[in-house]
Formats: C-alpha cells, sequence, structure tokens
C-alpha cells in the first residue's frame, strides 16, 4: 500500500473508528464522545486537505479491490470527489458541534452520533468512488446510516417520514442498480476517471443506453430530491435539526447531485450525451423541479419543510447545469453550487433549528421579531436567504451567474427564464420569514423558550451557522481569489477539456 | 509629495475607504458598540468627499480577487455623482442623528442607513459590472429598512411593494447583466460598449434601473415609501439613491457609444408619460413626502426622457450627458433640501414662519425651472439638447417643457400647501434641523452656478427670452393654484397602491391552492391502507396452501409439470 | 505441517464421523455436553479448513471409506462447492453452539426456567451433533443412496430439534415437518430406484456417464427434484416451514434455517447441473425459475403481513430460497462457474444473515419474553448488539452492497440482462424491496422510544447471545468484499462440472 | 419380467394408496401408516429391480443393502414420529385413539 491509498484508507477510517468507539461507549460519556468526533473530523478534514494538495500537484489516488470480474471496489481521488470531500468533512466538522450542542441532555447521544460518524464516512465513500459499482456500495450504506439518525426521535411522525425515506430511497437504489448492471452489460466495468465510454457502442445501442441514462438519474434523482421523486425530503423533516443539515447540506441530497454530476461527466461523458439527445429529458426535470420546489415552499408555514422545499428546488440547480455539460461556464456553474447550496443551507437550517431549540419556535407565523432576542441567529440566516436568493455578493449569485452565462453560451434563453422565475419565487418565500424577523413586532411570548443566559443561545449552536453565514459572504466576495470553491471547480473542468 | 508608486499602491485602499468606511460602521452595528455607532453617522461620508474632491482621475484599479474580478476607478461623471451622493448622506446622516436620538430602533436603522449608504458610494466607485450590480442591490435592500422603519401597516405595505418592485429590479438587472457579459466577454464597463444591445436587454436595463428612479410602470412604491421612510433616510433616498438608477443607465448603456432608437423612444415615451403622471397622482397626495414622492416620479420621467433622447444616436449621446448631469444635480439637491424642510416642520412644533416659506420657495420653484435657480440652469440645457438633437424633438420640447414647468410648480405650491398648515410636534435638535435646511438650501442655490461643468447652460439661461419662458409657466400655475384652493380640498383615499398589494396575495393563492398540499402524505398512507387490504387474502391462500389435500395436489402437480417438461 | 499439507483423503471422514462420536458421547454423559460440543465443532472446523487447504493445493479428491469400491463402498469427495458448504455449516454451527450456550444458560437461576432448559439442553446437543454429522456427510457423499440415508439422517434430527421446545405448536409443527420430510425422502427414494432400474449405479460420478439416455432417468430427475423440494420448501410446498422454523428453540430455529434448507437444495442443484445436467431441459429449468420467482414474492409478502418477529424471518427465509432457484433459467447463459458461484453466495450470504436474524429474534424473545412486533419498543437501548446484528443481517438478505448476496444478485441482474431475460431482473429487484419492507417494518420498531419498556423488568443478556449474531451479521455482510476468497476455492470446482462446462453446454 | 412388473405395480400402487392416505386423512396415526405403506411400496420396487440388470438367477445385492438399510431408517422414523404424535395429543388435547380432532364439535356431530 503507497502512501496515496494510506491516505484514502485513512480519511475514511478517520470518522468510521471514532462511529466505532462512539457506539460502543457508554451513553454518559459525553465529554470523551465529543472529544473524539472533533478529533476525528479535525484530522478528517486535514487528510481531505492533504488530498487536495495531493490532487492539484498531479498526484494519483487509487485503490483497487477486484472482487468477482467486472466488479472491483474503486476509491480513487480525483479533483470532482476531493470538492466533494472537502464539502463534507468540513461541513461535518461544523454539523458535529451544531449537535453536541443541540442534543445536549437527549437520550440515545452514543447512538447518534455513531451514525453520525459512520454517515459522514460514507458520504466520503461516496467522493471518493472511482466507478459506479464502488458508487452504488455507498451510495445505498448511505440510506442504511441516515434512517436511523432520520428516525432517531422514535414517535410515531419520525417512524412514517422514515419508512418514506425506505422506499424512496431503496427504490431508487433497485433502480440504480439494475441500471448499472444493464449498463455494465453493454459497455463494460466503467470508471469515473475513464471521462465516459467509448461512443461506438451507442450505434448498436443507442435506444437502450438512453434508457440506461434515464434509469440512473432517477436512481440518484430519489436522492437529489427530482421532482416526482422528492415526497420523502420534505417529510423527513421530523428528524431533529443537525440530521435535516446532514440530510440537506453534507450527505444524502448531495450525495444524489453528485451521482448526477458523475454520471452525466464520468459515465457518460458530454459527447455521449449530445449524441443520445437525452439532455433536454435531465434539463426538464431539474427546470419543473426549481420552479415546483419554490412554489410549494410558498405554502409552507413549518419553517423546516419550507427549507426542505427550498432544497428540492436548490439543488436542481445542480442538474440544471449538468444538464448543459457542453457548456463548460454552466458545468462550473453546476458544481461549484454543489458547495454553494450546501454552505447556504446547512446555514439556515442551524438557525432553524437555534429557533427550535432555544424559544420553540417551528413556524414561520411564529417568528415576529425574533430577530431582536436572537439577532446573530437570524443575521446569519438573513445572508443564507439572501444567498439563496442569489444577492451579491453571497455565493449564491456566482453559482447563478454562471449557470446563466453558460445557458446563454449555449443559447439556452429559456434558462434566463427559468433562473428569473426561480429568483423571484426564492425571493417570494424567504423575504417574508426576514421581513416577520426583523420588522415585525413580537406578540405575545415565545412558545417554548428554554434558553436564557449570556447569548442569546448556546454557543455550541450559535458559532456554526454564524461561521457558515461569514462564508457565504466571504466565499463569494472572494470567488476569484486562488483559494475557493469556484477556483477549485475551475480546476475540475479544466480537467475535462469540455 | 509622494511618490508615483505608492500613489498606485494606495488608490485601491483609498477608493475602497470611501465604500468601505460606512460598511465598516454598518458592520459595527452588530456589536456591542451599536449604541454609539449613530452619533457617528456623519463621519461615515467624510472619505467619501475626500475621495470625491481630491481622488484620483480615470484611473481604474483592478481587485483581482474581489468578487469575480472588482474593478473600482472615478471617471468624471462618477465623480460628480460622488460629490453629490456624499453631500447629501452627509446632510442626511446629520439629521438622522438628531431624529433617532430617542428612537428604541436606532442601531437598526444605523445600520440600514450606513450600508445602503456603502452600497450608494461603492456603486459609484465600481467600473465593473457585478461591482455596480453588488453595490446597487446592497443599496436596494438596505434602503428597505428604512421604508420600512417606522413599522406601522402603511410601512409595511409600502415595504412590501419596494422589495417587490426591487426582486422584479435585481431579477432584470441579473439578467441583463448576463447578456450583456456574455456578450462583451468581459465584466469590464468600459467594453459594455461592444455588446450587441438586443431589445431585450434594453428593456431589463429599463426595468432593472426604471424601479429605482420609479419609471413609469415601475413608480409603485415611490410615492408611498417616501411617505413612510423617515424623513431623513427619504432625503437620501431622493436625493441620492435615486440617482444610482441614472447612474446605472449610463454606465451600462453609455451614451456616445451605443444607439438605439427603438429603444430611445421607449424611453422618451415612458419618461414623458410619468412626468405628466407624477404630477396629476402628486395633486392628490395631502403628505408632504408622498407629495415629493410624485414629483419625484415626474422629475425622474424628465431625466428619462433627456436618457432617452441620447440614445437616439451617438453624437446625440455625447450632448445629452452633460445636460443628464445637470438636471440630476439640480434635482438631487432641490428634492433632499425641500425633505430637509418637511423636517424643520415636523420638529419645530409650530407651523412655518412665512420666512421660512419663503426660504423653502426657492428649492420647489427651482424645481419648476424659476429663473435664476439650478432649475433654469437645468431646463436651459434641456432645451438646448433637443435644439441640438433637431427636429421633432426640438418643436415637442417647446411644447411639452412648460407643461411640465407649469404642472411641477401647481404641484410644488400645493407642497407649500401642505406644508404650511403641517405642524409637527417640538422636538429636540429643530436647530439643527434648520441648519441642515440652510446648508442645503445653500447647494441648491449656488452649486450651479459655481460648477464649471454647468458654466455653458447657466450662462444661457440668463438670456431674457429664457427668463421669460421660465416665468410664465409658473404665473399661470400659481393663478391655476389659487383657483383650485378655492373649490376644494377633495378627500383622497389611501394610497392605491396596497390594493395592487391584494392582488399580488390573490394571485399568491391562486397559484398555490392549485398544488394545494398534493395529500402526499396521505396518498402514501392510502398506500399502505391498499396493502393493508391484500392481508387478509394473503392469509387465507396460505391458510388454504397449507392444507394436505393441496400440498398432495401441488406434489402430484409438480411431478408430472417437472416430468413433462423434462421430457420435451 | 505435514500432516497438513499431506494429500491424505481420509481426513474427510472426520467431519461426518467426528460430530456422531460426539453426539453419541453427549447422549451418554448427559454433562459437560456443551464442552463436547464445542470441542466437537471446533475440531470440526478446524478439519474442514484443512480440507479447504488440501483442496487448493491438490484439486478435488476421493476417498473410499474402508477401501471398498463403488459401487458398494461408502465413498466421499471434496470439490469447492461441497467444501464451501462444509464451511458455512462449520462456521455458523460454531456460532450456534455458542449461542445455544447462552441460551440454555440464561436466567438459571429462575427454577422453573432452569428445569426445561436442562431438559432440552439435555438432548439438544445430542440431536445437534447428530444433525451436523448428516449435513457434512450430505455435502460429502458421492453416493446417491448415501445421500438418501444422510436426508434421513437429517430429516430425524431436525424434526426432534425443532419438537425440543415443548409447546404445543412447535409439538404439531414438528410433527408435520417429519411426515413432509418423510414424505420427501420416499419420494427421493423412488427417484432413486428408477435411477437404479436404468442405470444400475449410484455412484454420482458414475451416473453422470450414464445419465443421458432415457426417460427414465427423467422421471427419476423428476420425482427426486419434487422430493427434494419438499424438503427445501419451495413455494407451494413450503407450508411446513414457517411454523416449524418459527416455533422451536432459537438455536433450533437458526440451524434450521440456515442449514438444514441448504442441505437439500444443495443436493438438488448438483443433480440439475451435474449429474444430471444432459438431460435437463430449458423449459424445466424456466419451470423451476418461475417457482423461484413466486416464491420469492410470495414469502416476502407473507413476511411482511406477519405479526411474529420468528414467523417473519421463517418467512422471510421462504422467499430467500427463491433466490437459489432464479439462477436456474438463468444458467445457461452465464459463462464458467458463475452459476455455481451465484447459488454458493446467495447460500453462504443467507446462512450466516439468517441465523443473525434467528438468534437476534431469539434474543429478543428471551429478553421481552414475545416477539410480537407491535411491541418491540425500546429494544434498542437494551439489546444493542442484538439491534445491530439484525440490521446488518436484514442488510445482507436484502442484497444491498457490499453482502455476498449483492455480489451473487449482481450475477443474476447481469445473466438476465445478457439473456435479455429482464423480467428475472424485475422479480429480483423486486423481492429486494420487499425484503426492505418486512426488514426495516421491525427495525422502525426497535428504535421507537417507549417510556413502557423501561417499567419492565430486563435481565441483561448474556455475551454469547449477542455477539454470535453480530459476528455472523458482519461475515453476511463483508462476504461480498471477500468474494475472491470463495471463488478461488469454488474454482477448485466440482470434477463433473468442469467436464460439462468444456463439453460445451455453454 | 411379468413378476418384476407385477412386484414394481403392485409397489406403485401401495405408494399411491399411502400417499393417498397421508393426504386426505388428518389422523396422526393413518398418517404414520401411510407413510409406511409408501416405504413399503418403494421397498417392494426395489426389491423387484434386484431382479432385472444381472439376469439369469444371478441377485443384484445392492438392492437388498438398500431395502435393509431403508428398513432401518423407516423403523427409527416411525418410531420418532409415533413419539412425536403422542406428544402432540399429550399437549393438544388430541385424542389419537378415538380420532377426535381439537375442533372436536364438527367431528362429533358428523358422526
Amino acid at each position: 500500500m503507497n502512501s496515496g491509498q494510506l491516505l484514502l484508507v485513512s480519511i475514511l477510517l478517520s470518522s468510521f473508528i471514532p462511529g466505532i468507539i462512539i457506539f460502543c461507549l457508554p451513553e454518559e460519556k459525553h465529554r470523551l464522545r465529543t472529544f473524539l468526533n472533533l478529533c476525528g473530523s479535525i484530522v478528517k478534514i486535514s487528510l481531505v486537505l492533504l488530498l487536495n494538495v495531493g490532487i492539484y500537484y498531479g498526484h494519483l489516488f487509487e485503490i483497487r479491490i477486484p472482487l468477482i470480474p467486472g466488479v472491483e471496489i474503486l476509491l480513487n481521488g480525483d479533483p470532482l470527489s476531493a470538492l466533494f470531500a472537502t464539502l463534507s468533512s468540513v461541513l461535518w466538522l461544523l454539523t458535529t458541534i451544531y449537535a453536541v450542542g443541540y442534543l445536549e441532555g437527549s437520550p440515545n447521544r452514543s447512538h447518534f452520533f455513531g451514525y453520525f460518524s459512520l454517515c459522514v464516512t460514507v458520504t466520503i465513500g461516496i467522493a471518493l468512488a472511482g466507478n459506479l459499482v464502488t458508487f452504488l456500495l455507498f451510495y445505498e450504506m448511505l440510506t442504511l446510516t441516515t434512517y436511523p439518525l432520520v428516525i432517531h426521535r422514535g414517535t410515531e411522525k419520525s417512524l412514517r417520514a422514515g419508512r418514506n425515506y425506505l422506499i424512496y430511497a431503496f427504490g431508487g437504489g433497485a433502480v440504480f442498480l439494475v441500471a448499472v448492471v444493464w449498463l455494465q452489460s453493454i459497455v463494460g466495468p466503467v470508471d469515473f476517471s475513464a471521462a465516459g465510454f467509448s461512443s461506438s457502442y451507442l450505434d448498436s445501442n443507442g435506444t437502450v443506453l438512453a434508457l440506461i441514462f434515464v434509469l440512473l438519474i432517477i436512481g440518484v434523482g430519489v436522492k437529489a430530491a427530482l421532482v416526482p421523486l422528492h415526497g420523502w425530503l420534505p417529510q423527513a423533516m421530523v428528524a431533529p435539526a443537525p440530521v435535516s443539515a446532514l440530510l440537506h447540506a453534507v450527505a444524502v441530497v448531495k450525495a444524489g447531485a453528485f451521482g448526477i454530476i458523475r454520471i452525466v461527466l464520468d459515465v457518460y461523458g458530454a459527447q455521449n450525451l449530445l449524441l443520445l439527445g437525452v439532455l433536454p429529458l435531465l434539463a426538464g426535470a431539474a427546470t419543473i423541479t426549481i420552479l415546483y420546489g419554490s412554489i410549494r415552499a410558498l405554502q409552507q408555514d413549518d419553517l423546516k419543510r419550507r427549507l426542505a422545499f427550498s432544497t428540492i428546488s436548490q439543488v436542481s440547480y445542480i442538474a440544471l447545469g449538468m444538464s448543459m455539460v457542453d457548456q463548460p461556464l454552466a458545468v462550473i456553474g453546476g458544481l461549484v453550487h454543489l458547495v454553494h447550496q450546501g454552505v447556504m443551507k446547512i446555514t439556515l437550517f442551524f438557525c432553524a433549528g437555534n429557533l427550535a431549540e432555544t424559544l420553540g419556535i417551528h413556524r414561520i407565523s411564529e417568528m415576529n421579531g425574533v430577530a431582536r432576542r436572537m439577532p446573530l441567529t437570524m443575521a446569519a440566516f438573513t445572508v443564507a436567504a439572501l444567498g439563496m436568493i442569489g444577492i451579491p455578493p453571497t455565493i449564491g449569485f456566482v453559482s447563478k451567474w454562471y449557470l446563466g452565462l453558460g445557458g446563454l453560451a449555449g443559447g439556452n434563453w429559456w434558462l434566463l427564464l427559468v433562473l428569473v422565475v426561480s429568483s423571484l419565487l426564492n425571493g417570494w418565500y424567504f423575504l417574508p420569514i426576514l421581513i416577520r424577523a426583523w420588522f415585525a413586532e413580537q406578540q405575545g411570548a415565545w412558545p417554548d423558550e428554554m434558553y436564557s443566559g449570556r447569548f442569546e443561545t448556546r454557543l455550541m449552536l450559535l458559532v456554526p451557522p454564524l461561521i457558515t453565514a461569514f462564508v457565504v459572504l466571504i466565499a463569494g466576495l472572494v470567488a476569484n481569489a486562488q483559494i475557493s470553491p469556484l477556483a477549485w471547480v475551475r480546476f475540475i473542468v479544466r480537467g475535462y477539456s469540455l | 509629495m509622494i511618490s508615483a508608486e505608492l500613489q498606485t499602491m494606495l488608490y485601491p485602499f483609498i477608493l475602497s475607504l470611501a465604500a468601505g468606511t460606512p460598511l465598516i460602521m454598518a458592520s459595527l452595528c452588530c456589536t456591542p458598540l451599536k449604541k454609539s455607532v449613530y452619533h457617528f453617522l456623519p463621519w461615515a461620508t467624510v472619505p467619501a468627499i475626500i475621495v470625491a474632491l481630491t481622488g484620483p482621475g480615470d484611473v481604474i484599479v483592478e481587485v483581482a480577487w474581489f468578487f469575480m474580478g472588482g474593478r473600482m476607478g472615478l471617471d468624471e461623471t462618477g465623480r460628480v455623482f460622488l460629490a453629490l451622493a456624499a453631500f447629501v448622506w452627509l446632510l442626511a446622516s446629520f439629521s438622522s442623528r438628531s431624529l433617532m436620538q430617542d428612537d428604541k430602533n436606532q442601531a437598526r436603522f444605523s445600520l440600514f442607513f450606513l450600508t445602503a449608504m456603502a452600497g450608494n458610494f461603492g456603486l459609484i466607485l465600481a467600473q465593473g459590472m457585478l461591482g455596480y450590480y453588488l453595490f446597487f442591490a446592497m443599496m436596494s435592500f438596505a434602503a428597505y429598512g428604512l421604508v420600512i422603519h417606522r413599522g406601522n401597516a402603511d410601512a409595511r405595505s409600502a415595504g412590501r411593494l419596494y422589495l417587490f418592485l426591487v426582486m422584479i429590479g435585481e431579477v432584470a438587472l441579473f439578467t441583463a447583466l448576463l447578456i450583456l457579459a456574455y456578450g462583451s466577454g468581459s465584466l469590464a464597463l468600459e467594453n459594455i460598449g461592444g455588446a450587441s444591445y438586443h431589445t431585450l436587454t434594453l428593456i431589463l436595463l429599463f426595468i432593472g434601473f426604471g424601479v429605482k428612479i420609479g419609471a413609469l410602470p415601475l413608480h409603485g412604491w415611490m410615492v408611498p415609501a417616501y411617505q413612510t421612510t423617515p424623513i431623513s433616510a427619504a432625503a437620501a433616498l431622493a436625493g441620492s439613491m435615486v440617482n444610482a438608477g441614472i447612474l446605472g443607465w449610463l454606465r451600462f448603456l453609455p451614451p456616445g457609444q451605443i444607439s438605439c432608437p427603438w429603444g430611445a423612444l421607449l424611453f422618451i415615451v415612458m419618461g414623458a408619460m410619468a412626468a405628466v403622471y407624477g404630477v396629476i397622482i402628486g395633486l392628490t397626495k395631502k403628505q408632504a413626502g408622498a407629495v415629493l414622492g410624485a414629483s419625484s416620479i415626474s422629475q425622474m420621467g424628465l431625466v428619462t426622457v433627456i436618457f432617452g433622447l441620447g440614445l437616439l444616436s451617438q453624437e446625440a449621446g455625447l450632448l445629452a450627458l452633460p445636460v443628464l448631469t445637470v438636471y440630476v444635480v439640480h434635482h438631487s439637491l432641490a428634492k433632499s433640501s425641500l425633505f430637509f424642510a418637511c423636517d424643520i416642520v415636523q420638529r419645530q412644533g409650530k407651523t412655518v414662519s412665512n420666512l421660512q416659506l419663503a426660504a423653502i420657495l426657492l428649492p420647489a420653484l427651482a424645481l419648476a425651472g424659476l429663473p435664476f435657480t439650478s432649475g433654469a440652469i437645468a431646463k436651459t440645457a434641456f432645451k438646448e439638447l433637443t435644439f441640438n438633437i433637431g427636429a421633432p424633438w426640438s418643436d415637442l420640447s417647446v411644447f411639452f417643457l412648460p407643461v411640465t414647468a407649469m404642472g411641477t410648480s401647481l404641484l410644488m405650491f400645493h407642497f407649500m400647501a401642505v406644508i404650511r398648515r403641517g405642524r409637527g410636534s417640538e422636538k429636540d435638535g429643530a436647530n439643527m434641523s434648520r441648519v441642515i435646511f440652510a446648508l442645503s438650501w445653500l447647494g441648491v442655490a449656488v452649486s450651479l452656478w459655481l460648477w464649471p461643468g454647468a458654466s455653458d447652460f447657466a450662462g444661457h439661461s440668463l438670456v431674457g427670452t429664457k427668463i421669460l419662458q421660465g416665468l410664465w409657466p409658473i404665473a399661470a400655475a400659481s393663478l391655476l393654484f389659487f383657483v383650485w384652493q378655492r373649490i376644494s380640498w377633495r378627500k383622497v383615499g389611501p394610497a392605491g397602491e396596497t390594493k395592487k398589494k391584494t392582488v399580488f396575495d390573490t394571485l399568491v393563492n391562486r397559484v398555490t391552492s392549485v398544488l394545494e398540499e398534493e395529500e402526499k402524505d396521505r396518498q402514501q398512507d392510502r398506500l399502505i391502507i391498499f396493502l393493508r387490504r391484500l392481508v387478509p387474502p394473503l392469509r387465507r391462500v396460505e391458510k388454504i396452501m397449507g392444507r394436505w389435500k393441496v400440498v398432495g395436489l401441488s406434489y402430484i402437480v409438480l411431478c408430472l409439470c417437472l416430468l413433462l417438461l423434462l421430457l420435451q | 505441517m505435514i500432516l497438513f499439507a499431506a494429500d491424505t483423503p481420509s481426513w474427510m471422514i472426520v467431519p461426518v464421523a467426528l460430530p456422531l462420536i460426539a453426539g453419541l458421547f453427549c447422549f451418554l454423559l448427559s454433562r459437560r455436553t456443551f464442552v463436547i460440543a464445542l470441542l466437537a465443532v471446533l475440531a470440526n472446523l478446524f478439519v474442514v479448513c484443512l480440507l479447504v487447504r488440501q483442496l487448493l493445493l491438490f484439486g478435488p479428491m476421493r476417498c473410499q471409506i474402508g477401501g471398498w469400491q463403488p459401487p458398494l463402498g461408502i465413498s466421499l469427495r471434496t470439490d469447492g462447492p461441497a467444501l464451501l458448504m462444509l464451511l458455512m455449516t462449520a462456521v455458523t454451527g460454531l456460532a450456534v453452539t455458542l449461542y445455544a450456550r447462552g441460551y440454555f444458560s440464561y436466567r438459571i437461576s429462575d427454577p422453573l426456567r432452569a428445569g426445561r432448559h436442562r431438559q432440552q439442553q439435555r438432548y439438544f446437543w445430542p440431536l445437534w451433533l447428530l444433525l451436523l454429522a448428516g449435513l457434512n456427510g450430505l455435502f460429502l457423499a458421492s453416493d446417491i443412496f448415501n445421500l438418501y440415508v444422510t436426508l434421513e439422517i437429517i430429516g430425524i434430527s431436525a424434526a426432534s430439534l425443532a419438537a425440543l421446545s415443548g409447546k404445543p405448536a412447535s409439538q404439531r409443527a414438528s410433527f408435520r415437518y417429519l411426515l413432509v420430510s418423510l414424505l420427501g425422502s420416499i419420494t427421493y427414494l423412488l427417484g432413486i430406484v428408477f435411477v437404479y432400474r436404468s442405470c444400475g449405479v449410484l455412484d454420482l460420478d458414475l451416473l453422470r456417464d450414464l445419465a443421458g439416455n432415457g426417460s427414465a432417468m427423467r422421471a427419476a430427475l423428476a420425482l427426486l427434484s419434487v422430493g427434494l423440494l419438499l424438503k427445501t420448501a419451495l413455494v407451494p410446498l413450503h407450508f411446513w416451514l414457517p411454523p416449524a422454523h418459527a416455533n422451536a428453540l432459537a438455536p433450533v430455529s437458526v440451524i434450521l434455517s440456515a442449514l438444514v434448507v441448504k442441505g437439500s437444495f444443495y443436493l438438488l442443484f448438483r443433480f440439475w447441473f451435474e449429474v444430471f445436467a444432459p438431460i435437463v431441459t430449458t423449459a424445466a429449468l424456466n419451470f423451476m425459475g418461475t417457482l423461484g420467482a413466486i416464491a420469492i414474492l410470495w414469502g416476502a409478502m407473507q413476511a411482511i403481513r406477519q405479526h411474529r418477529l420468528k414467523l417473519m424471518v421463517a418467512y422471510s427465509t421462504v422467499s430467500q430460497l427463491g433466490y437459489l432457484f432464479v439462477a436456474f433459467p438463468l444458467s445457461r447463459v452465464v459463462e464458467g462457474t458463475h452459476i455455481w458461484s451465484i447459488v454458493i453466495f446467495m447460500a453462504l450470504t443467507h446462512a450466516c444473515a439468517k441465523s443473525a436474524m434467528f438468534m437476534a429474534a431469539g434474543s429478543v424473545y428471551l429478553h421481552l419474553g414475545h416477539d410480537r412486533i407491535k411491541d418491540l419498543d425500546g429494544v434498542r437501548s437494551s439489546l444493542p448488539v442484538t439491534v445491530f446484528a439484525y440490521g446488518i443481517a436484514g442488510v445482507s438478505l436484502m442484497g444491498l452492497p457490499p453482502s455476498g448476496a449483492f455480489i451473487a444478485k449482481w450475477m443474476l441482474l447481469s445473466a438476465s440482462f445478457a439473456s435479455a431475460q429482464w423480467w428475472w431482473a424485475l422479480v429480483i429487484m423486486t423481492g429486494s424491496l420487499l425484503a426492505m419492507v418486512y426488514v426495516f417494518r421491525v427495525m422502525s420498531r426497535f428504535f421507537v422510544n417507549s417510556e413502557g419498556s423501561s417499567g419492565k423488568q430486563t435481565v441483561a443478556l448474556s455475551p454469547l447471545l449477542e455477539w454470535p449474531a453480530l459476528i455472523l451479521a458482519l461475515i453476511a455482510l463483508f462476504l461480498g468484499l471477500l468474494a475472491p476468497w470463495p471463488l478461488r476455492i469454488l474454482s477448485q470446482g466440482s470434477i463433473g462440472l468442469v467436464q460439462i462446462l468444456s463439453g460445451g453446454m455453454v | 419380467m411379468i413378476t418384476t412388473l407385477l412386484y414394481s405395480l403392485t409397489g406403485l400402487i401401495l405408494f399411491g394408496m399411502g400417499f393417498f392416505t397421508l393426504i386426505v386423512h388428518s389422523h396422526p396415526l393413518r398418517k404414520i401408516l401411510a407413510v409406511n405403506v409408501m416405504a413399503t411400496g418403494v421397498f417392494l420396487i426395489l426389491i423387484a429391480t434386484a431382479y432385472i440388470p444381472l439376469g439369469q438367477g444371478e441377485v443384484d445385492p445392492v438392492p437388498h443393502a438398500m431395502v435393509l438399510t431403508g428398513i432401518v431408517v423407516s423403523v427409527s422414523v416411525t418410531a420418532l414420529a409415533l413419539i412425536l404424535a403422542c406428544r402432540v395429543q399429550e399437549t393438544s388435547n388430541v385424542d389419537l385413539l378415538r380420532e377426535r380432532k381439537r375442533s372436536q364439535g364438527t367431528k362429533e356431530s358428523r358422526r
């Protein structure tokens, strides 16, 4: 095992081992557990950064474990996987801090944090997966590790949400498996590093390959919450806030979107997709999802549900970018939104969690004047919400800008319309929340005020959203700098020679 | 003297200080220092003033890391706008400081005030599309905080409308920028002339910046917002922020570089309509701020017309640019001065004295183009522009200008009447507001005469015919007003815009009720119920399959089947 | 070392003889039975490993007991599939032995329970060892009649084990089980008669060379198959399995579900693809596949509707057995030894996962005193390891990666796509989804936080009741990652298979 | 030849009768007996087989060995089955000798 392989393995182990230890720890050992968690995540971040540097300088990271002919486990570090791995590991650290604060005093914490760590291990596995089989492996494991988190509260409602989550996720997984096997029976094993299979297969199997593409997209589309497949996401909101953050920003939805990216860029490749002519389907699905998610978000009074529908809408920007895979600018927009959406959405969920945990506020109609009580939280919320709308200089604007440029470059004028309508809708469902929070007068006491201390809420709940909100601002402001998500995405896209 | 190198190194710093200072102070509003920030409001404008007066001209500084490639610089137009903005903001911040003394939300106010200020300064200094857009958005959204500051129902509905239109403007602008950036292949404003302008782009830009200046279909926010915004902030809004829209047009549709007769027509027609429309609705308002808002719609209509004339051809554009500048300076100073006048009325606890009334008359009638005022200079400039461009515009202006002048005068008399009746409660800082008004008055009175950029027009405005032409509409208007005063003070309902909001609401409800909750959850439950219904048959069949007779039968059937199939 | 590496086929007598003798001792001594059983099982495992090593070094081997040559002497033989099955039995057997120890020593302080346990334990160990001997014999024997004897040994001991629990339901179920098993054996015997009549030999290898002729052989195959299908509980004939498995003692359920059904299936599979391969028709293969498909769906749906955990697990066995049969029609398109590897991976995974699941179910039963699915609240916090084991086992049963079942399903799917028989893929995936439903229906109940459960008096379970399950479940889960090793053993192949394949059956 | 056929046919008939009883009659004892009859039928066919392969008066010993083994197996299985049947009777009120099922009412009335 060379040093590159060692790095890959240790990236995975850095959260896996703490997770296993945490499972074995007795419930009362809070300090040790927190220590393990933080240690793991810090180690992971540093290792992932190391991976980034290595990839930047062209080192090869690859582990191959053949299982049966045609099926092998392949872990591979390429710029794209580094992007997702970095996002996940950094946000994991913040989510962990947040979760420690959030779950203070609640039962079954060692379970929670155990699954939490496993979940991130699996997500990083998805990031590092180098072929479809490995991707599938981690993709299914992700469902398993997140399920206990979704039903963590153990109420009937959460069980129902968990049930639907499973039905959707495993249904998608099954479709995905079928598609993968089918694809491999036609084109042989597909490694992501090859940037698409040979176009010679298209002549004889064009229709089937198009069908398989649709199946693959359905398979990952369930997690990415493309529209007819999104039903699980709003229901999964019954989970605790850190879990929602994890689902929406770090792991599940992101894994789906990442899957779309992989399928489009690495499995099929731009050339094949253009020849097959299936991209309009993806574009259509993404557009419908964007608009539908936004419109549904408008109707929600439950804050987390509104955020959930907003996620449905926002994540599809990634798919939208991918649907214009022949335009580098659009691809940049889509890829960078993977990071940007994650950071913004996690901020929003942190803040929603703070409101619920500190004041018992779950509904938007209860939020009148809450910014006076919790100014920092609401400031973070505001920044992230403005980012979602795409107000400069937040990172949301950067994504939309590149998507728009890509659309224009490809002559897709309808894309501008989509962006405009969706921005308006975003504004329509986010701005009233902000107005309520900042400018409305408080009506009566808070539903369930639980905390009164020096700061507006517990420090561990307060710091993570502030950090992410800061990132939302700064990463947009310095988007053109040498080190920024955008710069890295440009680096990725250069590698594809689109 | 500092060396040239050092100077180049310092440029970015100096320039960014203009916008940065208010921004930093705004961020202080989020810290425990927030209580004291408002004391230092005026100081936030100082760097901008310094930059405007001494800043390096025609140097563009690239700041690559900043927001996808930041560029800033101070060209001549920018310098005028910056100086103007700094002056208005300086007065407005003095005014705010005394106005907000007892307000419990003073920190919040300072935050938005300073952010809007930073946005305003920043967009003037920006030389890249995105930079402009960034600061423009910053200013627009921050201004929302000022509009809604009072927090009553009126303020909220005005704020809603404002925000709605701002959003429309933002996305229109965003789209226009995308098209321009893609067309010109660069984000720099200098290269923008290279882009080919679609009609769509032009319309989008009209909408994007038109919201800010209250161009006709997008004017709805202006009257209610000016009415509810605290006066000092309204002065800034009317005196400086509005100009950001004009500057936007100048930056993105640079006169002299592009021409677009078709688009020009759009601007001229909409502008002319706004000029008349503003007067008409203004006369129905009974509140000083609202009247001023309506007047702004009207005045900005004139500006739109000037801009439209500049779009007719490249030569016309070169001619229109100075005229536009002059008009903008004149309007800003006069309008902010009128707002400060309202401030006096509200604070001094008694009705305005005749002396005060006379003083207020100067900026008011300046707007109407009274000879020897800045208004006269601006009107002269306008007229000369049309004559230089030639027929049919010169002929049209002969009719049009007096009409608007008369309308504006009517409106201003109406305003005076409103102010004369107005009476606020006695508050601290009345003297302060008097001083501020005096300063702004001074600005109106002398600035255009002293400013070299307007000296040609100033000279021409002193010609006898011009004086006469300036006077008769006012005289006619005063007569009309007198008659109208006698007839009645008709009661007018509250601002019609609140109704518009409910139209939007019903629209929302319409759209969303179609997609009403979908019963997704319940549908899934229905699936479960359906599956549960399957359970009894399943149980029954399973039980039957367990009977020995059935087993025997299936045993035999299996044997036979296998035998047959194997024998094939 | 020389001993281990030696090319001495006589080692393969040990897995049959040793448990038999140990069982006898257990029965006679009635004290320290666990130690004897444990030693026997450990020795068995050791010898099986030794045989695997021999296989890898020297290839398949035969052993004539007492030097008698066929057709008269008893002969044993080893090859890849047989050894993998032996290995599966040995590993699962070890786990079951430990688990049973934990099971019988549970709450020994309770006098009533202690007495009952002593009684049960007294018979459990000898019967289990007898069963083990029978299974090992089944996998090793190379004579169609000896196979009958091993089948009967298995039948008798399994039925007796099933009756051990002493509850009325279990008595009835095991009586029925015994009858079914007898019917199967007799049918099988009738099949042997046909075989012997037309060929005059009983040895599998000899039979293979003679099998190509006559409709009598086809009738024989039909009879042999139906007899074995009865014992394997393929769907129309599965009625006896759920009650027998679900009402037995937990360790017994494990043995029955994980091992016993595999024995008869193994035999069936050998007949169809080795001994009688030349006379097997595509139509018959499709028929078996169809039955398998029905089994997958029917068993899964029945599992979903169950109210008791152990019944659900038992029906899941019915469903899982179907996958083994779906491999039949796909055998003609897969190359090389794949058909064996599909079945072996499926069987190994199922053995480990199902044992883990039954162990978990048994522990839950001991812990709560019942196994009603709707009242499983709060088990998560009191039996974390068990719940974990259940979950992992369930995941393996569903065929999620990286379990062995995933590898098997992968191969099934690619075979069905390669032969454009996509409907098998549809059935397989539907089955997986249904499996998801029944696995997680229970799983979610474990996670319910209930206030009531804390009130009940609960006794901590011995680690012997929890950890064997977890370890087996983990083996099942990671079998897919270890896939090259079983494949290597398998590639040593059975002699016959290689011949058939080279003979152009593909 | 005829003899062999006769024996075989008889065996098959026995097998069939036993099978019929096994699936039609619910009484445990009958079932046990039915299985025994079936086994006997198979043994009969097996014995008949012994004649054929070597012919000429010589007898193939292998079927005999098989039948002997089969009988041993059959005896032990029958014993086990009887024990189990008794257990079923003990634990669930089925009276073996009086052919009464647990759902007594229906049986009684039919008689």
